[in-house]
Parts: structure tokens; sequence; C-alpha cells
């Protein structure tokens, strides 16, 4: 039954439904974005209602939300974080400075693009993006996931080799364990 | 007949005015010559024995004099069976002693070997007698043999030691001599099968107040509270196998002299009371005051004192069951406490103090030695299978069957302290660190089989106890029957 | 053999109903809990889809025998308490083991999931899942005591340990045992609180502090089969508190309306109430349910 | 009868033998001490049959040995623990020193308890009494750690207790005049009130000692943990279980009979109960498998205790099961622990973690004793658990219920301590090396698991003996026809059919673990204990990760005020009172000649004025 | 407050030599100047007899022009309410430094801190190797002859298109079919 191509198509939009309307976030604070996660998820903002919802660890959570700025040390974290992600999984990258560095464009310990070290599904500009859009990256988050597109960690399995130099690049100790989830 | 009893006191006594001159011929016939001696009287005194149980008893006469007016010998069962103890133990001695003194030299050997057999004659002499004046004059040749052994080790502490012992002992003879006074000024004769039968013709206030003394006096040598004060310096001081024979051989002669007076010879029924009440104050005291010692002897001494107020308070109960538990006792008690003396001499042999904590450890040198300590002190707290628990339950029954339960209570639990303080030399004989300083003496050969007899003896007996009950029963029977060993005395005519 | 498969069916059937009713319990909850908050909530079903999403989610790794058994554990110790606990009484619809097991059994299969699951925490390494697991045992030694104080209670005013005995003493006198012994079913409410471990006994899986605890290293298929148990249990207890303190439920509709009440006990006192450390906890276990059980016993006793 | 005869001149001539045949090699050494331990065993159960009985003489008294039913299920327990501990010392004590010590030790424990068992006469019961303790007190003291303090703990207590019992012995002896258990029983009905009540005073005493009950309890943890584990699986096993043997005897004998009973066995069963809380509160608090262990011994007996003292037949076979039951998961897991002792050197939770992968049979062992002592369902600590909740409710011991069951989910907090400071948990480096323990040491571990759920399925295997030894004491059978079934009855008729629900619990876990979690497991893959989610950080090596200090602090906190108090503290300063004043004692004796002398003069003088008194 | 600044001054130049007072404050502080010999002596001087037991800060500034590093000890007394700088300096080209993590066990931070940010070596400090920068490859960045910018470009190379300050207005409004409202229009580059 599974086999079969259309049916397989009717699983994978239920799949995708349900993946759409419950997503778990890991909300790693590692800049100061953090801060706008509170008041996204309180009452004023009320994210659950779309059915995002906090996870405590990485083995339950579905998305990666990157709140600012990585430095070189975070991000040896971040990439471990995401690693011990079961699939599906997806990465947001939150605030100007994962997209090209923001106002630590310069600095000597702050990595400019998140997109070459980790898949990327969607950005949220903004230094910081309020809530409302915050709340709008989730929905294109859903939109992405419901087209099926949202298909960041695929990518990253195929294109291991390249994110992987990239990693390499800034972090040249590479001590992580493999990871293939 | 082998024999007869006068040769217990006339062999030996020979032996020992013999051995300075044998030592002129060759030096080590004085060695030789008492083991001769002890092993000859060993067999008579089995011989006799097992004559007497079925015969009943002998009574011997000295020099012709029928009794009350001559010096008697008895041996019945009750005496036979305490002689055959003592030589015995006094052949566990010199088996011990006999290489154990090759270090010392000649004359003190000589010495030694003399004052063992003059022990030997008095107290078995203590034992047969049936003359009171006769058992003052075998008190004082062991007392004096036993200043003199005390004092062996010619140290200041050894003096110190025998100096008491004479102090006490000189007492006790002022004492016993008063009151073989007062009964011979009552009663015009030293018999005891005599006495015994007069004696309700005394005043009740001669009478008790010749007990009392007989009591103090025969109570200093047999170590009752609080008139033993010299006996944990003594034992500590004396050689081990001396200390092996006090304990075996002389004290058991002083509370044979203590039970004769009591059981046979006078008629004071407060008396029994009496012993209970110094037995128990004597085991209480000394075994309290042996958890606390320093030195293994001595601890050993106030553990012997504390046994012998356990056999009194058996006396004490004056019935069948009571005398068959105390003479059952102290069998028990002659062999483990002489295999605890002469196994702890060892153990302590080299040490300076001979304090308990020196023995730290020793099992790995003295493999043998330890294990038989560790046999003799499970077997004196009385832990069955082994000896020390037979006795240990017939005085307990006995103190039932008397309705003594606080009595037996209070044995328990001084049992409990007894245990503790053994214990803790066993253990520190096998689980402690041994001390650097203290350098272990391997037991000589002759001494391992002395020591090895008394550990296979407290192993027979406590596995088959029906080896020795039969003789005990038939001895605490004897003495239980007062008429008849005045009719055995009296009825000899020559 | 048609008995057992009828059985089979009926357990089957009895464990839909529950994960179906369990988890729109839970779904309520939050729609509750969010509207309490002044929100607007996630919709009913939410945890449904929370489940599926888990279920088709991918599972990677396991760090061990163990850990793999630990849900499995927990499961059991849901299906069996289920199974035990008479669904509906009066007809033959949800056919149990019900016959089989008597409280004091019940009191132990409910523990035995919980143990087991700790056994599948313990295997992850996690130390943040051994802490959840040690704070959420000296919690269940807090609420057991008031607890089997009230089962206790009830057992020896009815003289006799099992569901159905007391059902049918519920029955025979025709009122609840709620208002016939207020004072085990104050000590057993609040006794409830600990076992559901909504707010203010949440310590054990504190999701920041000890990053949810026991299930921290779980996800996918392994938080599925702990949700759906969860549910299960959630359902299993209701129930169970319905048959003996309220006089059971003769059809589904009544028997909804039952647990719903009685779960919006601890549900809305959680939302109101901060959280408590373990200690005072376990200590707030040991007073007042406690002092209620002692006079529920007292009253069993007099009542006699 | 002569196989009594030739099964103990085996045990003692194998102890010997065994002994020195160290001298000659090792594995001779545990050839003949199997043969020792085994050859006895097979007779007994082969050559003996229940209801025989020998009796001879000995020093005069006559004395009587024999088997009844009672007797024969201790028996079962002494002889299938001691042959199974046997097999496991060979392992056990591969290597070690003092093999000879050990062997001759364990043999003798064994012999005695089997005479304990099978003595019908008060003498040779006192007897192998003794040479219990003393063997038992020889293997606490076999490590050589703090001698001083544990083992002559123990042995006090246990001579206090022995002693008791020697008194009682000579007391009804004088009465009866006869050694044999049985008139004593008879004749207990005709004594005198006040030796109705002393009687039994003085056994249980002695036997409440063995049995570890409170407030007799504080030489258990230190014997417990300081002897071989290999020797304390018997210990904790069987010979405390000899002191619930002498103590039903008393009990159904003697105290049932007493119209003053009733408060007795109130007080003991109090006593059992604060016994098990207590002792489940100390052992949450431990860091050290033998002590937890060990402490956990103590409540078990607790309940035992409990069970036997509330007296009515459902209490006294509840109390009789879990003695089995106990025997055989405390029996497990003090081999687990001498198995993790011998493999990794060091019984600490603190230390050892991560073992379940390295060591997957001693854990499977560890799991079964854990989830038995737990008392959790399926397994055969459930039957006596549910049989002893029963027994209280039903005989109206409300508060007792209630105790019982704290320390019985309090004991959850250890079990789960137990088994995740050993086998769970981080893997760390240090450990890497560990092998599986030998199969000596295995096999038996694993055989009880077995055992014991096998007992949780079919009870009826050891309730039918246990009702028939319950009938030997004189109980009226009244629930024969039940037992024979795996179901469990309480006398409401209340129940708890096993096979269906047993069948159940399992068909369900296979579903869940196949259906759900088997796809999961061919699609997963084992990655190790450093790769968790610890907030992104990546753990070295050698970073430690084990949770395991302090790791029952809330509870603890939470139970602080109870814990302050310490049986053992009040003893100590017993001991140390006494101490000053045998130190006193030893002072009247100044080694000084003259004050001798005075002694003698005053003893003179008090003689003569209380002469009169005195004679 | 005066004295007892004297005071504290006549003390330390009574026991050092080397030490220059630099300026004179006004508030409650004082300011020295000493060779980098003296640094652990006049430390443990100031802590142990003269009571400034709290080390406040330690400070570096690189002073390229001079070829120097300046290192600031602040010190601070709690009874007397005084703080003293006590400045060294270090040659630039070959920094080696005295360790004085005995004296105050805090100091260890800062000095693992300098050793990352500016190179120093401080003889006998006993830390692990990295504190902030883990896997650092470049000189130390917080010396003024370092380009941080250079560095950045070169280490984490931007992506063509994400430059700063490009309006991303037109795509978002391509892709979403967002207006753009006139007002924002003005700022769009």
């Amino acid at each position: 039954m599974i086999n079969d191509k259309h049916s397989q198509k009717i699983v994978d939009y239920i799949q995708n439904w349900s993946r759409k309307h419950s997503i778990w976030v890991l909300a790693y604070g590692t800049g100061c974005g953090a801060i706008e996660i509170p008041p996204t998820m309180t009452s004023r903002y009320d994210a659950e209602r779309l059915g995002v919802r906090g996870a405590a660890t990485p083995r339950q959570a579905d998305v990666l939300l990157i709140t600012g700025y990585l430095t070189v040390k975070t991000l040896k974290r971040v990439i471990r974080v995401y690693e011990q992600m079961q699939d599906p999984k997806y990465v947001i990258g939150f605030g100007s400075c994962t997209i090209n560095g923001g106002m630590y464009y310069d600095s000597y310990n702050t990595i400019n693009v998140l997109d070459k070290y980790l898949p990327v599904d969607v950005y949220i500009n903004g230094c910081m993006p309020r809530p409302e859009a915050v709340l709008s990256g989730f929905a294109q988050l859903q939109k992405r996931i419901a087209e099926g597109r949202a298909d960041g960690a695929a990518q990253y399995k195929e294109n291991l080799e390249w994110y992987r130099a990239n990693q390499k690049r800034i972090i040249p100790n590479w001590v992580m364990p493999e990871y293939n989830w | 007949m082998v024999g007869t009893p006068v040769l217990f006191v006339a062999i030996p006594l020979l032996a020992a005015f013999l051995i300075p001159l044998l030592g002129m011929i060759w030096k080590e016939l004085v060695r030789i010559v008492p083991g001769l001696v002890l092993i000859y009287l060993m067999v008579l005194s089995v011989n006799l024995l097992n004559h007497v149980l079925v015969n009943g008893p002998i009574v011997e006469v000295i020099a012709g004099w029928a009794p009350p007016f001559g010096i008697n010998l008895v041996f019945s069962a009750f005496s036979g069976f305490l002689v055959t103890l003592m030589v015995f133990l006094g052949l566990i001695v010199w088996i011990y002693s006999y290489r154990f003194k090759r270090n010392v030299g000649f004359e003190p050997a000589k010495k030694y070997f003399l004052l063992l057999m003059m022990l030997v004659t008095g107290a078995v002499g203590i034992v047969l007698t049936g003359d009171i004046f006769n058992m003052f004059v075998f008190i004082e040749i062991t007392g004096i043999s036993g200043y003199a052994l005390t004092a062996f080790y010619t140290g200041r502490d050894s003096a110190e030691a025998s100096f008491k012992y004479l102090m006490l002992g000189s007492i006790a003879s002022t004492l016993l001599l008063l009151a073989i006074m007062i009964l011979y000024s009552q009663l015009g004769t030293l018999n005891m099968a005599e006495i015994a039968t007069k004696i309700h013709t005394v005043k009740p206030a001669y009478k008790v107040i010749s007990l009392i003394l007989f009591i103090t006096a025969l109570g200093i040598e047999a170590e009752i509270f609080p008139l033993n004060g010299w006996a944990p310096d003594a034992y500590a001081e004396a050689p081990g196998p001396v200390g092996a024979a006090f304990a075996g051989i002389v004290v058991k002669a002083s509370v044979y002299a203590i039970i004769r007076y009591i059981y046979t010879i006078f008629d004071i029924s407060g008396a029994y009371d009496f012993l209970i009440i110094i037995g128990m104050v004597t085991l209480i005291i000394a075994e309290f005051a042996a958890i606390r010692q320093e030195k293994l002897k001595r601890m050993l001494a106030y553990s012997s004192i504390g046994q012998m107020g356990l056999v009194l308070v058996a006396f004490g109960f004056g019935t069948k069951e009571g005398v068959f538990a105390a003479l059952f006792l102290m069998l028990n008690h002659a062999i483990i406490k002489s295999l605890l003396f002469l196994s702890g001499s060892y153990l302590v042999y080299n040490s300076k103090d001979k304090t308990i904590a020196e023995v730290n450890g020793m099992h790995k040198f003295l493999p043998i030695t330890s294990f038989l300590f560790a046999l003799g002190a499970f077997a004196i707290v009385g832990l069955p299978p082994f000896a020390g628990f037979w006795s240990k339950l017939s005085v307990l029954t006995a103190a039932a069957d008397s309705h003594m339960l606080f009595v037996m209570s209070l044995i328990l639990m001084v049992s409990v302290v007894e245990l503790v303080y053994y214990l803790r030399v066993v253990n520190r004989i096998y689980f402690f660190k041994k001390e650097e300083s203290v350098e272990a003496k391997k037991p000589t050969f002759n001494a391992l089989i002395a020591m090895l007899v008394l550990g296979a003896l407290i192993l027979v007996i406590g596995f088959y106890p029906d080896v020795i009950t039969g003789v005990i029963h038939k001895a605490s029977a004897d003495l239980m029957d007062k008429t008849k060993y005045i009719n055995d005395v009296l009825s000899i005519k020559q | 053999m048609e008995e057992v498969l009828y059985n089979i069916l009926g357990a089957v059937v009895t464990f839909i109903v529950a994960f179906v009713v369990g988890m729109t319990y839970g779904g309520l909850t939050r729609k509750i809990t969010a509207r309490v908050q002044n929100r607007k909530g996630p919709p009913f079903y939410q945890n449904f889809i929370d489940a599926f999403k888990l279920a088709s989610k991918k599972t990677a790794i396991h760090h061990g025998v163990m850990h793999l058994m630990g849900p499995a554990f927990l499961m059991v110790s849901s299906v069996m308490t289920l199974l035990v606990v008479p669904v509906l009484s009066g007809n033959n619809w949800f056919p149990n083991l019900n016959f089989h097991g008597d409280l004091i059994f019940l009191l132990y299969i409910m523990t035995f999931g919980p143990l087991g699951m700790a056994l599948g925490a313990g295997q992850t390494g996690n130390p943040n899942s051994a802490i959840g697991v040690t704070r959420g045992l000296s919690q269940m030694v807090g609420f057991e005591i008031p607890w089997v104080m009230a089962l206790v209670a009830l057992m020896i005013q009815y003289k006799t340990t099992s569901i159905t005995g007391l059902m049918d003493a519920q029955a025979q006198t025709g009122t609840w045992l709620m208002f016939s012994s207020p004072f085990a079913f104050i000590a057993a409410v609040m006794a409830m609180f600990g076992m559901f471990r909504y707010s203010p006994f949440d310590i054990v899986g504190a999701p920041t502090e000890l990053a949810s605890g026991p299930v921290s290293e779980n996800g996918g298929k392994f938080l599925f089969v702990m949700m759906s148990s969860g549910s299960v249990f959630t359902f299993a207890k209701l129930t169970l508190y319905i048959d003996l303190f309220m006089g059971g439920a003769s059809n589904l509709v009544i028997l909804l309306i039952k647990t719903f009440a009685l779960y919006m006990i601890p549900v809305l006192y959680g939302i109101t109430s901060p959280r408590y450390r373990t200690e005072q906890a376990v200590r707030w276990f040991w007073g007042w349910p406690t002092f209620f059980g002692l006079l529920a016993i007292i009253q069993a006793v007099i009542l006699k | 009868m002569e196989t009594f005869s030739i099964i103990f001149a085996i045990f003692l001539g194998g102890a010997v033998l065994t002994y020195f045949a160290g001298k000659l090699s090792s594995v001779v050494q545990d050839i003949l001490f199997l043969a020792t331990v085994l050859v006895p065993t097979y007779l007994f159960f082969s050559g003996v049959s229940i209801g025989s009985s020998m009796p001879f003489s000995l020093e005069g008294i006559s004395l009587l040995w024999g088997v009844n039913h009672f007797g024969w299920l201790f028996s079962l327990i002494v002889l299938g623990l001691g042959s199974l501990a046997a097999v496991y010392s060979v392992g056990y004590m591969k290597g070690k020193e003092r093999r000879g010590y050990f062997y001759l030790n364990f043999v003798l424990s064994v012999m005695s308890m089997l005479g304990i068992v099978i003595s019908q006469d008060l003498i040779s019961f006192f007897i192998f009494w003794e040479i219990m303790t003393w063997s038992s007190y020889l293997m606490v003291i076999y490590s050589g750690n703090d001698v001083q303090r544990i083992g002559i703990k123990y042995f006090v207590f246990s001579a206090i207790g022995a002693y008791a019992m020697l008194m009682a012995i000579v007391i009804v002896h004088s009465v009866t005049h006869t050694f044999f258990i049985e008139d004593m029983i008879q004749a207990y009905g005709q004594m005198s009130l006040q030796l109705q009540i002393w009687i039994p005073i003085l056994f249980l005493l002695a036997f409440a000692v063995k049995a570890a009950m409170m407030p007799l309890h504080v030489w258990a943890p230190g014997a417990y943990s300081n002897a071989p584990m290999a020797y304390t699986s018997l210990f904790s096993g069987a010979l405390s279980k000899m002191g619930v043997y002498g103590m039903v005897i008393i009990l159904v004998t003697m105290v049932n009979r007493l119209p003053q009973g009733i408060l007795f066995r109130e007080v003991l069963a109090w006593l059992g109960g604060i016994t098990a809380a207590m002792g489940t509160l100390w052992a949450i608090k431990q860091d050290d498998a033998k002590k937890l262990l060990a402490y956990s011994s103590v409540a078990q007996l607790g309940y035992i205790i409990v069970g036997v003292s509330i007296g009515t037949e459902l209490a006294m076979m509840a109390g009789l099961f879990l003695a089995v039951m106990h025997a055989l998961f405390k029996g497990t897991l003090f081999m687990v622990v001498g198995a993790i002792e011998k493999q990794t050197g060091t019984t600490n939770f603190t230390e050892v973690t991560g073992l379940i992968r390295k060591m997957p049979w001693t854990f499977f062992a560890a799991l079964m004793g854990i989830i038995a002592l737990a008392g959790i369902p399926p397994l055969g600590g459930f039957i006596g658990k549910w049989m002893l909740y029963e027994s209280l409710i039903t005989s109206d011991h409300y508060l007792l219920v209630i105790l019982i069951f704290f320390s019985s989910t309090a004991a959850f907090l250890y079990c789960y301590k137990f088994l995740f400071g050993f086998f769970l948990g981080q893997e760390e480096k240090e450990w890497a090396h560990v092998k599986e323990a030998p199969a000596t040491m295995v096999v038996p571990m694993v055989l009880m698991g077995i055992f014991m759920v096998v007992l949780g399925t079919f009870p009826g295997i050891v309730l039918n003996p246990i009702n028939n030894g319950l009938m030997d004491l004189g109980y009226v059978d009244s629930y024969k026809h039940l037992w024979e079934t795996s179901i469990i009855f309480n006398s409401w008729g209340d129940h708890v059919i096993l096979q269906p629900i047993l069948y159940s619990i399992m068909g369900i876990f296979i579903f869940f673990l196949i259906f759900v979690l088997w796809k999961g497991y061919k699609g997963t893959r084992y990655v190790t204990t450093k790769d968790i989610s610890s907030s992104g950080e990546v753990p070295k090596e050698d970073e430690n990760l084990t949770f395991s200090v302090g790791f029952m602090q809330p509870f603890m906190r939470a139970v602080a005020p109870v814990m302050r108090r310490q049986m053992d503290k009040y003893y100590t300063g017993f001991a140390n009172g006494l101490e000053g004043l045998f130190d006193f004692v030893r002072r009247i004796y100044t080694g000084n000649a003259q004050t001798y002398a005075v002694y003698v003069v005053v003893f003179i003088v008090i003689v003569l004025l209380f002469k009169d008194v005195l004679f | 407050m005066k004295e007892l600044k004297e005071n504290i001054i006549q003390r330390i130049k009574a026991s050092f030599a080397d030490a220059k007072e630099r300026n004179d404050f006004s508030d409650n502080r004082v300011d020295f100047h000493v060779k980098k010999e003296t640094i652990p002596s006049i430390l443990f001087y100031l802590k142990e007899e003269m009571g400034f037991i709290h080390l406040s800060h330690i400070s570096c500034v690189d002073w390229l022009e001079e070829g120097e590093f300046e290192l600031v000890f602040i010190v601070w007394s709690p009874v007397d309410k005084v703080k003293v700088f006590v400045r060294t300096r270090v040659d630039r080209e070959n920094p080696v430094m005295d360790n004085i993590d005995m004296i105050w066990r805090q100091a260890n931070t800062y000095e693992r801190e300098f050793r990352e940010m500016f190179g120093i070596q401080f003889t006998g400090l006993v830390a692990p190797d990295e504190f902030i920068l883990e896997d650092w490859q470049g000189p130390p960045p917080f010396r003024r002859d370092f380009d941080t910018a250079e560095y950045a470009e070169k280490t984490f190379w931007n992506r063509p298109g994400r430059e700063d300050a490009q309006d991303v207005r037109e795509t978002i409004s391509g892709r979403d079919g967002e207006e753009i409202p006139d007002f924002a229009k003005k700022y769009s580059r």
C-alpha cells in the first residue's frame, strides 16, 4: 500500500500537514535575539495557536532557531545540536546577523553568513525582528513545509562535504563525533 | 593394685631432692627425670582412678597409725579425679618447658624443675590428705615453690610480684594455722573425718569463726575477690608454663580445700550461699577488670580468677548437678586456660612489655600457636562445639534447677564481657598489622606437642563429652556422699 | 478461544477510546491553560497532530536495550491499568481483566511503568534524566501515602479490596463514596495532583532546568509512545477515580462528563500555582493530604 | 536414619579436607568444596523423607534430629541458596587469599543452618545456632576491615541473643527435665504465667537479633557489607532466615496460645514495621552498594517480621513467602555486587557506572532481583507483598499497612539507585576494560533470576510447602484448595488471578516492543552515552558526566528530621559508659601490696561482722 | 583623605625605590608606575602590609607607537577606601610578564585573557590552553595592528549580494506580493 504512488502522495500530504501544524522549536539562545522569543510565545502573540511550541532538547525538536549572531565558539555547539536533531528538521535564521553578520560584519569572531555552515530554511531579517516578524517567519516555514519545499536537511546531507569544508575552515580543530542521523 | 596413694607424695618429693644430685651426673637428667616421674605418676593415677571407680576409695595410712590418730591419704573418685588432672597438667607443663628453658642456663633449669616437682607434690598432697594440719604443710610447700617460681625471672617486677604473693601467702598461713588451732582446741583432733563426725558439738561461734578463717586463708590461694591481689601480678610475671601450672594446679588444689571444708568437714548450710556470693563477686569483678587490661597474661590471669569464681558459684549450688558442673568446669578450665597460657606466652615471647597490642598479626608467623590460642579463646567463652560449652551448659542447668535465675542471668551477662575481650585479642592476632618491633618466636617441638595435646582434648571433649562425664559424675557423687567418706576413713583398721 | 478473542477485541477498543479521550483531554488542557493565560491557544486536536508528527518523525539512534524498552514498559503499565480498571459498569461493552485483579495489584501495576521508564531514561546517560527520575520517584513516595490511606479507608469500610466490590457497594447504597467518605476523596484528589504531575508538582520534567528530565533523550517514536501512554494512563486513572468515588459510569457520555469534571481539579489548580521544589512537594503531601487520609481511616474505623 | 550422620560427616570432614587441600592445589580445593556442599544437598533431598528422625544421646542428654514440613521448607532455602552460592563462591574466590578459611566457614555455616532446621531438641538447636554465629562471625571479619568494631558488635549482639536463648532453654529444662522441643511446647501450657511470658521473650530476643529487628539491628549493616559477597548472599539470604524460622515456631506454638500474646504480636509487628521503614530510609542514603543492600536486608526482614508476627494464616504465609523470595532476590543481588566487585574492584555507586553493556547477564540478574525486591508484578516479590498488605488490611492493622506501604514505595528509590548506579548512566572510559563475570558466577545468579519469574506466575510451588509447614505447626488449613493454582486470595475473598494478567502483560509488552520499537530498533543505531543533549557541548572522552553523588538528595532533605536519631549512637554511648565502669573496676587492683593486705583484713572484718547474716 | 594618600605614597616609595608617582588625582586614587620586575612584590606588599586586599581589575593598553604594552593593576582597600593603580610597561616584541595569580586567584582569568587577546606570556601560569577563542589561528586580536575587518573578510567571506545596507524590499515584494509604502521607498537606495 505504501509503495503505491498515489497513496504515498496522500501519506506525504498528511505527514506534511501534521508537521506544519506541530512545530517544536529548540530555542537555542545564541544571541540577543533570544529576548524576542518569550513575547512570541506568551499571551501577546501566542505562537502556540500555530502549533509552535518549545522543545527542551534537540532530540524532540523540529526547528532550530538561531537567534542572532553566532561566534566561532557557538557555531560549533550549534552544528552539534543540529546534527543531534532527528529528521525532519528545519533551521530558521533569525536576525540580520545570521544573514550577513549584521552589525558584527567585521568582527573577528562572528560568522557572517549562516547558510554556509547550516542549511537555512527561512531567514527572518531585522535587528531585532519583532515578534510579528517571527510569526511571519514561522508562517513562511509552515508554507514551505506544506509545499514540501523545506528540504534544508536533505540538502545538508547531499552537500555534506561542502558544508563540512566550510565548517572545518573556521573550526580547524574538528573533534566532533560523526553523526549519521 | 599397682601402687598406693603415698607414692604421689613420696616420688616427686624424692625426685625434687635428687634433681641437684642427678644434675651433677649428667646435666640433661635435670630435665628428663621430672618427666619420667610425672609419666609414672600419670600412669599410676589413671590406674588407681580406674580401680577406685570400680572398687571404691583407697585410704592409705601413713606410719601405721590408724585414723583418727595417724595421717591418712584418701584416693577417692573425687580426689583421684583431681590428682589425675593435676598430674596430667604437670606433665603437660613439663613437656612444654622441656626445651622452653633450654637457652636458660643449667642452674636456673635445675631450680625450675625442682620447684615444679615441689609444686606438684604440694598440690597433690593437698588433695590427697585426710588431715588438716598435713594439708597446711602441703599448702606451705605449694606456696613456697609458687613464690620461688614467680620470681624465676630475676627481675625487679618478678621480685615485686613474688613479694606480694609471699606477703599474702604468709597472711594466709597465719590465718590457716589460727583456724586449725581453733578446731583442734575444740575437738582435739586433726583428722578430717573425725572432725566431720564431731563438728556438731562445737559451739556455733567457734565453728563459724574457724570457717571464716579457713575460707579467708584458702581464698587467698584460690583467688577469691578481694583476697586475690597477688594473682594478676604473679601470673603476669611468672613464666608462661608456671602461669598454666598456677591456673591448673595450685588454684585447683586450694578450691579443693575450700570445698572439702565446706562440704565434708563443716555442717554450716549458709556457707553454700556464701560461696555463691563471693563466687559471683569474684566473677564479675575479675571479668570487668580483665576487659581493660593491657598485658596479655594479666588479662588471662583475671579471666582465670573469674573462672574460679564461677567454679565456686557452681559448688555453691550444693546440688549434685552443681558439683558436677563445677568439676567439669574445673577440668575444662584447667585444660583451656593452660592452653591459653602456653600459647599466649609464645605470642608475646619476644615483646618487651607483653602487651596485647604486641600480638598483632602474629598468625602469619605462628600459625599453629595462633590457631590454638583462638581455639582456646573460643572454648573458654563457651562456644559450641568446644569443651567450654558443655561445662557452661551444666553450670546453667544446675543454676536453673536450683531456681537461681538472677545468678544465671548475671553469669550470662558476664560471659558477654568475657567474649568481648577474648575476641579482641583473637582479632588482633589474625587481622591486625604486625608491629615491626616484635619478632615472632617459633615454638619448640615439645611445646607444640604440649599445646596440640591440649587442643585435641578441647575438641574431643567438645564433640564427645561422654569420654569424661562418667568419671565426673562418679566424682561428684563421691563428694556429695559425706557419710561414706567418713565411714571409709574411720573404718580403716591397721 | 472465542472468549479470548472477544476479550482482545474489547481491549483494543478500550485502548482506542482511552487514547482518543486522553489525547483530547490533553488538548483541552492546553486550550484551557491558554484561555486562562488570555491566549487563543492551540486547537483542541493539537495533541493528535503532535502525536502523529512524532510518529512520523525519524528515530535514528538509541542508547541501548533498556532505552528501547523504557517506553514499552510505560505502555504496558498504562494498558494494564486500563484493562484492570472497569471502564463502564453494568454492560458488556468493554470486557476487561477487571475481575482478575484488585486495588493493591493496581497500585503496583501503576508504579511499574514509571520505574521501567526510569530504567530507559537511565541508560541514555543523560544526567538530567536521572535527576528527573530521582525527583519523580521522591514525589511518588510523597503522594502514595495519602493515596494509599484513602484506598485503605475505602477497603476497610466496605470490607473488600476489589474495585468491582467498591462499585457494588456504591450501587447498593446509592450514594457515591465521595459523599459517604469525603475525607478519603479529599486525600485521593490531593494525591492526584502529584499523580498527574501538573504544576505545582511538575519539577520532574522541568523543561528549562532539566531539559524535560526523564524524556530528554527521547524523540520521535519514543516520545510518541510515551505521549500516547500518558494519555491512556490519564484516562485510566480518571476512570479509576470515577469508579471508586463517583459511582462509576453506565455509559460513555456520563463517563466523559464525570472524568472531565474530575480532571479539571488538578488542571485548574495547576494553572494557578507556581512550582514546588521536590522536598517541598513531598512535605506538602505528608501534610494536609495525609491528615485527611488519617481522618478517612478514622471515619472508616468508626463506621465499619 | 543413617543419612543424617552421613550428611554431617561429609560436611565436617569435607570442611577440614577443603581447608587443607589448599596446600595441594586450588582446583582440588574447589572441587572438594563443591562436593562438600553439593553431595549432602543431593543426599538430603533424595535420601531424607519428611517425617524421618534420628534420636541419639550425648552427655546423658537425649537428642533428636528430624525433618518436618516446616523445617524442610527452610532446608530448601538453606541448601538451595547454599549450593548456588557455593558454585558462585568458586568463581568469586578465584585468586583471593584465605580461600581455605572462606570455604571452611562457608561449609560450617551451611552445615549449622541445616542442623538448626533439623534439630528437634533445644541443645542441638543451640549448638548449631552458636556454630552458625561464630562461623558467620569469622566471615564477617574475613576482610579484616574494622574488625574490632563491626565484628565484635555482631558477635556481642549475637551472644546476647544466644545467651538469652540458652537461659530460656535451661529454664525450660528445669521445668520439663527434657530438651525436646516437642515436650517444651506441650509443657508450655502448664507453666506459670511468669514463665509463659518470659520464655517467649528470651527466645524472641535471640531470633530478633539474627533477623536484625529494630532495635537490635545495628550489627547488620556493618556485618553484611564486610563479609565477602559470596557469603553475604547466604548470610542475608539464608542465615537471617534462621531468626525467622525460630520466630515462627515460638510465635505459633507459644505466643499464639497465650492470652496476652496479642500484645506481643502487636509490639513485634510494629517493631518490624519501623525496622522496614528506617532500614529503607537508611538504604536510600548509602553510596556503597554493600551498605545499601545491607540496610535493605534489614528492611526486608522487617516485612517478614511483620508478616509472621501478625499471625493470621495469610500473614504467616506472606511472611514465609517473602522469606523465600528474600533469600532468592537478596542472594542474587549480593552476588551481583560480588561480581561487580570482582570485575571492577569497587562497589561504590559514585565510582562505577554504565556496566550494562559490559555485564549484560549480571544486569539481567540484577534487574530480576530488583524487580522482585520492589515487589512489582510479574515477579514473585509481588505475591509476597500483596499477601502481606491484604493480610494487614483484613486483620485491622491500618496504620501499619500505611507504614509498610511507605517503606515499600520508598524502596523504589534505592532500587533505582542500585540499578542506575552500577549499570545505567554514563559509560566511562575508566571501566571500558570490564568484562562479564565468569560463568560460575553468572549461572547461579541467572538461575535464581529465572526462578523468581517462575514464582511470580506459579507461586503455588512455594505456597504449598509453606501451607504444609504451617499445618505442621498447628494451623488449620483453610486455604489449601486455593494454593494449587496461580491465584492469590485474601480472607475477604478478593483475589488476583495471576495467569491471564501476567500473560497480558507479556503480550502487551512484546507487542509494543516488537511492532512499535523493533522497527525503530532496526532502523536505529547505537550511540554512546556521550552523545546526549548536553547544551551543545561536546563531552571529551575523559569528561565525567555521571550523576551519582547526592543521588537522592531532595528526598533525603524531605525526611531529614527522621534520620537524625540513630540507634547506633545510643549503643555506642552505652558501651562507652560500660568501658568507664570497667576501667574503674580495674583500678581496684592497685598493684600495691599494702592495699591487698588491707583488702584481706577488710574482708575478714566484714565477714565476721555479718557472720550471723551470712551463716 | 589627603594625608591618607600622602601616607600611602610615602610608604610605597619608602619600600620600592623604582615606584614613580604619576599624577596627583583629586579623588581617592593613587597612581604609580613601576618596573615590571617589581610588580609581584609591590602587589604582595600592598595586599599583605597595607590592606589593599581587593584586586579590582587588571587592564592592558597597547601603546603601538611606543612599542610597549601597559598593564594596569587596580587594587582597593575597603578600610581606607583608596584605589591604587600600579602600572608597568612590557616590551611589545617580547611580552613576558610575571604571573601573580598566587596573590589573587582571580588574576588567573585576566591573565588568560591577555595571553589570548594580546599574546602576553605569563611565566608559570597554569591554565587550560583556550579561554574565549577556541581554535584561534590568527594573531592576537586585541593588538592594535590587527585588522579585524580584513581578517573577517578573509575568514568569514561574505557572499555577493549579502553586503550590508542592501535593499531587500524589492526582493520581498517580488516574492510575497507585498507592497512597499511610499514613505519607505525614499529610504531605499
